[in-house]
């Protein structure tokens, strides 16, 4: 059997991958999908915990997790979607006209 | 190991053999219904009845010309047929082809994989297959391509839903994800041990069934992503010679696998009436059984040919009205009945 | 009861100003002035000049989670107090009467003030006092906000927040205290006296700046005077006249009630610091007064030294000194009401407060310069008036306590004998000139304000035994307590 | 054996998931998150939840990740229209990130201690569903609300407002 | 636990009367089933039980917020009855509204980390759209993305915080963990990590500095009622959801996370204070002033972690009255001149009193001057942190409040000034703004009124 | 309204089995399953050729008299009588020694169909007054280009030793027809 450091590891690198791509890249779109690389670490994490404990309630929280990123992406798609109708750009830095 | 290795690699081939030859008969299938449907005849030169005109097709597409166009991307020009052949044809792992065969005192089953999830796998392999579409109508750099590429993906993602939901309410009859199960369930066999099949007790889900796999195949009336008139070919205008094929194909084993999931699921699969009662061999009853299972198969497919010439094609808003407000909430209500009902009759 | 009439009365009728229109309001805020003054006049009679507790005191019970109550009463000095803010409301409102108008909500806004002022006076428990305090400062902000002069946004924000920071030290000490209280925690004005007490003596030094600063930003006493001449300028006549008639007094009156009884020990020990602050107070607004060109501002230097004088008596911390404080503060927010009205007066008619523009107004306005002179004589006490006896008892004290701090601090009534004197040569006495050529006299609303006004000035410089009387009683047992303490510690 | 299926993966899913964010073109991006997600979906079969990973495989491949590549798509961005950002704040959201791993790294060690029970059926369908429509029965009767509440709000904000409503 | 159903059942009623062209009843059914759902958590007031195997825990403190949160939302309903009218997809807003107080409400009183999660995600993801619900007005689309790009990046750390936890605890019930991590003497380090992120994905939630960046913005953009919305009951439902988590689960780490806890109180108190002084948009200064109120929050919680959830529900309730009362008046006059610059409210004593006395009971309350609730608010949080010692802390956030006092008061300032036009404002509106003054002066001088936590 | 055949379409709000489409889909379905079992039209063509009727109307001739002259005399009736208006010809006068050409003194000597235009209807054939123009069952045969098509009398006037036979054509009825000169189109 794998150790379970195995999978820490794993999805602390994805996660932290995750968060450089929300401050790296520009492009919300990008951004938007480093964001489900992160759930996606968590998922991994929570289900090799999960397994390592053998407890199913740990599955079963992923696939609330997946019901939440499902949602989520249906409305930051949708929401993307009219920012672009608005400023013909997907480019995140564009969002500072908000200023005091 | 190795026997075992051996069986399922003998499988794999047969069955891939078999799938091949399907997908390449049902062109000519294709072909034929639709001019017969038309008062026609139909292809009839190469050999007998034209018989060999899949063969005369590959090779024509094996020796066309092949263009790629110099502005669109490459890799994903290239990849794009491929990942659409290769989700088309993995989908075929899990469905029962026949029941087991007892072979030098073992027993093997007709079938690659049993998964305990075969009906999700079958979704997953199914909702990939989006992307072999999207990615070479998006690399073919072609405004039509993108079109369909776009609607390609909009019409399948809306009516998995639709389909899922539809597989619940049968899901919750049956108890089980695994298609081999399913099929067992419904053993014909009027006399002894019988049970009807699942379109019995889901006439509404079959129904929902079928029309999201006419989608899911992008065969018409729901071929929008293809559609001549307008997009003058879709997602493959850019593709010729055997690139072309590989989606042409992959079609094709889209619609044979459909017609078998179908088959599984609603009309028994390899199960046939009086199976129990005609007294053959257990290996026998699997042989006709594998034959009825592919009646089964050829009867849909030919279904979906005559269906083809039968209903014109959906505008693309009325494609949409029918899987969000039409078939969603009628396989909502099919699983709300369907719960309903077996908590009644669980009593 | 008599005490929670006194607070609710203006409280209610604050509301009810609000919904009637204009004329019956100001009728309104008058009339429930002068009841207040009756009710007021009643409990005076009705007091009990030998005890020490309080008397008309109510005790409800109000915040039980925290120990908080509604607990009021009067004893001597409180009710010296009382009187002052009931006797002042009516000439404030009366003096708002005169040709202005004001809306309701500004007659709201004052009966609001009366309350709160009377409620920091009679509160009796330490959070009662703090809500009070507070509540005081919002009308008197508002009041000076709107109806005040130029730049006053700003000016009044500096005003507000220097008084709020240094109630909010005094809550921190309040707070601090409050968890020092035996058994359950309260806030009531005994126990706190106890918990205060019961502090080691960097405690209650602690205690005693926090107290010291939000009293001594009020008062205000010599550093932390900078909001208040610039406050008093901008304000409108009833917002300074409430400001320095009475808001001034909160502070002497919070360290006579709150900071002496609670931290003795602390008193002892840096009182002295207090008073050379108030002695140096004294002598820096008085030099300032000398060369200010602006009448109102003059005064408001004027109000700094002479509240410094009491300060500086106050910590002297004996008998006369507590006493003297007694009466300077009625006799201080007498005379500066009618100072500040009579500036107002003369503004009003010749459009400018400066010195150098003002003179000749005795030629045209001989009754406006006669009530001038007798206020002006109460200010730099001058024997008979009302101000002579409480500065004399107030130098004597210091006196008393150290010669030398008593001499300085005797130089506010040779200072302030210069200045006033000198304002009331520019501004009355020689020849009119064209500003001042046409200044007609007093009017009938001005008479009906400033002649009690002159009244009180002589009949308190003549006779001020049954006031000293009232307090004499609750100074002597604080005096009493102070120094067993003190020498307890010692 | 499996460990190397493991390491295998694992390089791909970092690999991929690096490409996500290092690639220009935001198609690749997707299409290399797609390739993560498979190698996590592997990880799920190695880790015995066979019913998770195809339902991963669905959800993410299946749903998300083609919404993705649609609004790409339907957006026409490609490597042209891809904004760049300057190279401070790239340095800097690659400190940021390097500083964010080296915490987590620092604070993870030493999780060896958790001991693994043995059983491995958890991640069956049978077991998943006993657990979800037993315990958590309101999470996912909630999980509708939110469903419903996604739907709603995806149709408002994608809807055209409807011009002249009369009330 | 009813009232849940209730609003729930409430919002899927407002998606069904626009199939059955019900609309003209939507914010009338809203009303009168918000007020349902108050009488039956009234009636559901004594029985403190589990709910679901656990899923949800009604105790006092899960009840009074709900309380809280209902009330809240009648006045908000109340104040934003335009907000529904004449617009398209008013039932979809008033669908979204309620489920943005489900949200709420399942943040109050779960028990699990499951319906912690969806409750948080329940109410963000109907926040996000309706932040955009303004889809012509460029600024309120700028603060959906924004908010959504914000909320999810948070997500994440919260649920990899909820993961470790997990790992360590083998548990999603908030009182198991509790017992795991007091029981058991060897617990894996990472446990200490996935508590930090719970807390770094929970203060994005309630928005302490440093993860407050997107508040500011997404309060300006976002439609004022909706802006009214965020900043108090989404704003009552995290806190609260932050004070249970850490005072139930990580209760035994409440030493070693008072650095953190602390670390970001004075960060949020100082920095918030600080900016909000420059603003000369009232909604965004607003915004830091929400922000800043977290700190005060704070404060009190990182004071006593086990027993401070009376003063937080006390400081919220002063909180959300006092803003309710602000955002109505900023509605208003953004209504009439197009924006909530603070140059807009020049002259609106004289023009409109009525408003401008609302808005400086709001602004008063607020800043912590009596006898108004928002001082009470602030006098127990101080009391509760000075009892325990805190007084450093304690002084830093008195200073802070001093600065409040210096914001707070611009907009009264500007208001005395000078002549304005008088804005009409329905009788609806005038009794609204009534209430909310008395109710203000209500809890501010009868404190114990609403002391029931 | 004329033919009478005209539908007049009534917007009636459908029933229920009417909305939900099955039935007609299942009709549809039935329709074209029928036709799977019906004849074909089509024919293997090389091999098997279609049966042509006797008096199909296919590629004209210009018919000669027994004597090998043509008929035609270049009335044009034909040209006039035609609805594609596909006929176009040129009159000549008979020259001397020609007798044995023409029959009579006036002639063609362009005559030119186009046979994209035309229709195959057949009034040509009624239309002659001198037994000129037949239509017969040859098919026109395909071509390459568009000007192929334009027939000339190369192509049209039958050859003197391959007659074509359109006997069929002048039946009893037909000879009748044409004598009537009340039917006839120029009275």
């Amino acid at each position: 059997m794998i150790p379970i450091e195995n999978y820490i590891w794993l999805s602390t690198a994805l996660f932290t991958i995750g968060v450089l791509g929300v401050l790296f890249r520009r492009n919300a779109i990008i951004v938007f999908a480093c964001i489900e690389l992160m759930l996606n670490a968590v998922n991994l994490l929570m289900v090799a915990f999960s397994s390592y404990l053998n407890d199913a309630t740990g599955q079963v929280f992923v696939f609330f997790i997946m019901a939440v990123a499902a949602a989520e992406v249906a409305v930051g798609l949708a929401i993307l979607v009219m920012m672009y109708r608005n400023t013909k750009s997907v480019d995140i830095d564009i969002l500072n006209r908000l200023k005091g | 190991m190795i026997a075992f290795l051996t069986y399922k690699g003998i499988l794999v081939l047969v069955i891939f053999i078999i799938t091949l030859a399907v997908a390449a008969y049902s062109t000519y299938a294709e072909r034929k219904v639709a001019a017969f449907l038309q008062d026609r005849i139909g292809p009839d030169r190469a050999g007998p009845f034209g018989l060999l005109q899949p063969l005369a097709d590959g090779a024509k597409f094996f020796f066309k010309e092949e263009i790629i166009p110099n502005v669109s991307n490459k890799v994903l020009f290239v990849l794009g047929p491929c990942i659409a052949m290769l989700t088309a044809l993995m989908a075929g792992v899990v469905i029962p082809w026949g029941n087991t065969v007892f072979l030098g005192g073992k027993e093997y089953a007709l079938q690659i994989a049993d998964l305990n999830i075969g009906i999700l796998y079958v979704f997953g392999v199914v909702s990939i297959g989006v992307y072999g579409i999207m990615i070479g109508g998006w690399s073919s750099n072609n405004k039509f391509s993108l079109l369909g590429a776009i609607r390609a993906s909009a019409q399948m993602i809306s009516y998995e839903i639709a389909m899922g939901l539809s597989i619940i309410a049968l899901i919750l009859m049956t108890g089980t994800l695994s298609l081999r199960e399913i099929t067992l369930q419904q053993a014909g066999g009027i006399g002894s041990h019988w049970n009807f099949w699942n379109v019995v007790y889901q006439p509404l889900g079959f129904i929902i069934f079928l029309v999201c796999a006419f989608a899911e195949c992008n065969r018409t009336p729901f071929d929008l992503p293809e559609c001549e008139t307008e997009l003058v070919g879709g997602y493959h205008t850019e593709y010729s010679s055997m690139k072309l094929g590989l989606y042409l194909f992959s079609e094709y084993i889209n619609m044979f696998i459909s017609s078998a999931v179908i088959s599984t699921l609603y009309f028994g699969g390899f199960n046939f009436p009086f199976m129990n009662n005609v007294g053959l061999s257990h290996n026998w009853i699997t042989v006709l059984g594998s034959a009825f299972f592919f009646g089964k198969v050829v009867f849909f497919i030919f279904f979906f040919m005559w269906i083809r010439w039968t209903i014109p094609r959906f505008r693309y808003d009325q494609l949409m009205n029918l899987g969000w407000k039409i078939l969603l909430p009628l396989a909502i209500f099919n699983i709300a009945l369907t719960g309903l009902v077996s908590l009644l009759f669980s009593r | 009861m008599l005490t929670v009439l006194l607070i609710f009365l203006p409280l209610l009728a604050s509301a009810t100003v609000l919904l009637v229109k204009q004329p019956l309001s100001k009728f309104l805020a008058f009339v429930v002035a002068l009841a207040e003054l009756v009710i007021s006049i009643i409990m005076a009679f009705g007091f009990d000049k030998t005890q020490t507790a309080a008397q008309f005191s109510v005790h409800w019970q109000w915040i039980s989670s925290l120990g908080v109550n509604f607990s009021v009463g009067i004893d001597g000095i409180s009710m010296l107090l009382v009187l002052l803010t009931t006797v002042l409301m009516p000439g404030i409102i009366l003096s708002s009467l005169n040709n202005t108008t004001k809306p309701p909500s500004f007659y709201a806004l004052m009966l609001l003030m009366q309350s709160a002022l009377i409620g920091v006076f009679t509160a009796m428990d330490g959070f009662l006092f703090y809500i009070f305090w507070e509540v005081a400062l919002i009308p008197v902000y508002f009041i000076c906000l709107v109806w005040g002069g130029e730049n006053r946004g700003r000016i009044t924000l500096k005003f507000f927040i220097y008084t709020l920071t240094g109630s909010l030290f005094m809550l921190v000490a309040l707070i601090f205290l409050y968890f020092h209280t035996a058994g359950k925690h309260s806030f009531d004005i005994q126990s706190l006296y106890l918990a205060g007490r019961g502090l080691g003596e960097s405690q209650q030094v602690f205690v005693f700046c926090a107290f010291f600063l939000a009293f001594a930003i009020k008062m205000p006493v010599f550093p932390f005077h900078t909001w208040q001449p610039d406050t008093y300028t901008v304000a409108p006549l009833q917002g300074t006249m409430l400001l320095s008639a009475i808001m001034l007094k909160m502070g002497i009156y919070g360290v006579i009630r709150w900071l002496i009884p609670v931290v003795p020990v602390a008193v002892n020990k840096w009182g002295e610091v207090a008073m050379i602050l108030a002695v140096i107070g004294i002598v820096y607004a008085s030099c300032i007064a000398i060369v200010q060109k602006d009448f109102k501002r003059l005064i408001a230097y004027s109000s700094i030294a002479h509240v410094g004088l009491i300060a500086a008596g106050l910590f002297t911390l004996n008998r006369i000194g507590m006493q003297g404080a007694m009466i300077q503060m009625l006799s201080h927010g007498i005379v500066v009401f009618g100072m500040f009205y009579i500036v107002e007066i003369i503004f009003e008619r010749t459009k400018t407060r400066d010195l150098s523009q003002l003179g000749g107004i005795r030629n045209v306005a001989p009754l406006l310069s006669s009530v001038f002179i007798v206020i002006m004589l109460g200010s730099v006490a001058l024997p008979l008036t009302s101000g002579f006896i409480g500065e004399f008892l107030l130098i004597n004290s210091l006196v008393q306590y150290q010669v030398w701090i008593g001499a300085v601090a005797g130089l506010t009534i040779i200072l302030g004998a210069v200045y006033m004197l000198r304002t009331f040569q520019k501004v009355m006495s020689g020849e009119s000139n064209p500003v001042t050529a046409l200044v007609p006299d007093l009017n009938y609303h001005e008479r009906l304000v400033l002649y009690p006004v002159v009244i009180l000035v002589l009949v308190i410089g003549v006779y001020p035994g049954p006031l000293l009387n009232i307090s004499e009683a609750a100074v002597n047992n604080l005096l009493s307590i102070y120094s067993d303490l003190s020498a307890s510690v010692k | 054996m499996t460990l190397y299926a493991f390491y295998f993966l694992s390089f791909v899913a970092i690999f991929s998931a690096l490409l996500v964010v290092f690639s220009k073109n935001p198609v690749y991006s997707v299409l290399y998150l797609i390739i993560t997600f498979f190698a996590i979906a592997g990880h799920y079969i190695l880790l015995n939840a066979q019913f998770l990973a195809v339902v991963h495989v669905i959800v993410y491949a299946g749903a998300i990740m083609v919404l993705f590549l649609y609004v790409i798509m339907l957006l026409n961005l490609n490597e042209e229209s891809e904004p760049h950002k300057n190279t401070m704040v790239k340095i800097a959201a690659v400190f940021s990130s390097g500083l964010l791993l080296l915490v987590l790294i620092g604070s993870l060690r030493g999780a060896s201690q958790l001991v693994h029970k043995t059983g491995g059926e958890i991640g069956l369908v049978q077991n998943l569903g006993q657990v979800l429509f037993g315990e958590f029965l309101f999470p996912f009767e909630v999980a509708s609300i939110l469903l419903l509440a996604a739907m709603v709000g995806v149709v408002m904000v994608g809807k055209d407002e409807e011009k002249n409503a009369n009330d | 636990m009813n009232a849940l159903f209730v609003i729930c059942g409430i919002g899927v009623f407002s998606l069904l009367a626009e199939v059955f062209n019900w609309k003209k009843w939507v914010t009338l059914i809203s009303f009168i089933g918000i007020c349902v759902a108050i009488g039956v958590l009234l009636l559901d007031w004594r029985s403190v039980s589990y709910y679901y195997h656990g899923m949800l825990f009604f105790d006092r403190f899960a009840m009074a917020f709900t309380g809280l949160i209902l009330v809240i939302s009648v006045f908000w309903y109340w104040m934003s009855v335009d907000f529904f009218k004449g617009v398209a997809h008013r039932t979809d807003k008033s669908a979204l509204v309620f489920f943005v107080i489900a949200g709420a409400i399942m943040m109050v009183s779960f028990n699990n980390m499951a319906v912690l999660f969806l409750g948080i995600e329940i109410l963000s993801i109907s926040l996000y759209v309706l932040a955009g619900s303004d889809k012509e007005n460029l600024f309120s689309t700028e603060a959906s993305f924004k908010y959504f790009l914000m909320g999810s990046f948070a997500t994440g750390f919260l649920l990899f915080g909820i993961t470790l936890v997990y790992g360590a605890t083998g548990s999603f019930n908030i009182v198991s963990i509790a017992d795991v991590i007091s029981s058991s003497k060897d617990l894996p380090r990472f446990v200490y990590i996935g508590v930090l992120l719970i807390m770094v994905g929970l203060a994005f939630k309630i928005s302490a500095v440093p993860f407050h960046l997107w508040a500011p913005d997404v309060y300006q953009g976002a439609p004022t009622p909706i802006t009214a919305l965020m900043s108090t009951v989404v704003k009552i439902g995290a806190f609260a959801a932050f004070v249970k988590i850490f005072s139930v689960s990580f209760i035994r780490f409440s030493f070693s996370l008072l650095l953190f806890e602390q670390g970001l109180m004075v960060l949020t108190l100082v920095i918030a204070n600080v900016t909000a002084v420059f603003q000369s948009n009232l909604k965004r200064m607003l915004a830091y002033s929400s922000v800043a109120q977290v700190g005060y929050l704070l404060l009190a919680f990182s004071s006593d972690n086990a027993h401070s959830s009376g003063t937080i529900f006390y400081y919220l309730t002063a909180y959300a009255l006092a803003s309710i009362l602000a955002f109505t008046v900023v509605q208003i006059i953004e209504n009439a001149k197009g924006s909530a610059n603070i140059s807009h409210f020049q002259g609106l004593l004289k023009g409109s009193p009525l408003m401008a006395i609302a808005m400086t009971i709001a602004m008063l309350s607020l800043a912590g001057i009596p006898p108004l609730a928002g001082f009470f608010g602030k006098y127990l949080v101080f009391t509760l942190s000075v009892s325990k010692g805190f007084v450093g802390l304690t002084a830093v956030a008195v200073i802070t409040s001093l600065i409040g006092v210096y914001y707070y008061f611009k907009p009264i300032v500007v208001m005395c000034q000078s002549e304005g036009q008088p804005i009409s404002i329905s009788n609806s509106q005038k009794a609204l703004l009534i209430i909310l003054i008395f109710l203000n002066l209500l809890i501010g001088i009868f404190p114990d009124l609403i002391r029931i936590v | 309204m004329l033919t009478n055949r005209s539908k007049v379409v009534v917007k009636k709000e459908m029933n229920f089995w009417e909305r939900i489409y099955l039935p007609a889909i299942l009709g549809g379905i039935i329709i074209t399953i029928k036709h799977l079992f019906r004849r074909k039209a089509t024919v293997r063509y090389p091999e098997t050729k279609r049966y042509i009727s006797d008096i199909w109307r296919g590629e004209h001739v210009l018919k000669r008299d027994e004597h090998g002259a043509e008929r035609c005399t270049a009335c044009g009736l034909c040209a006039v009588a035609c609805p594609a208006e596909a006929i176009t010809m040129t009159a000549a006068e008979r020259k001397k020694g020609e007798e044995g050409l023409y029959r009579e003194e006036k002639y063609a000597s362009v005559y030119e169909i186009n046979m994209l235009r035309c229709i195959f209807c057949g009034l040509c054939e009624e239309a002659c007054p001198k037994e000129a123009i037949f239509l017969t069952n040859r098919i026109v045969t395909t071509d390459y280009d568009r000007e192929s098509f334009i027939y000339g009398k190369d192509k049209l006037v039958e050859p003197v030793d391959n007659r074509i036979d359109v006997t069929v054509r002048q039946t009893q009825a037909v000879q009748e027809f044409k004598q009537h000169k009340s039917f006839s189109h120029n009275r």
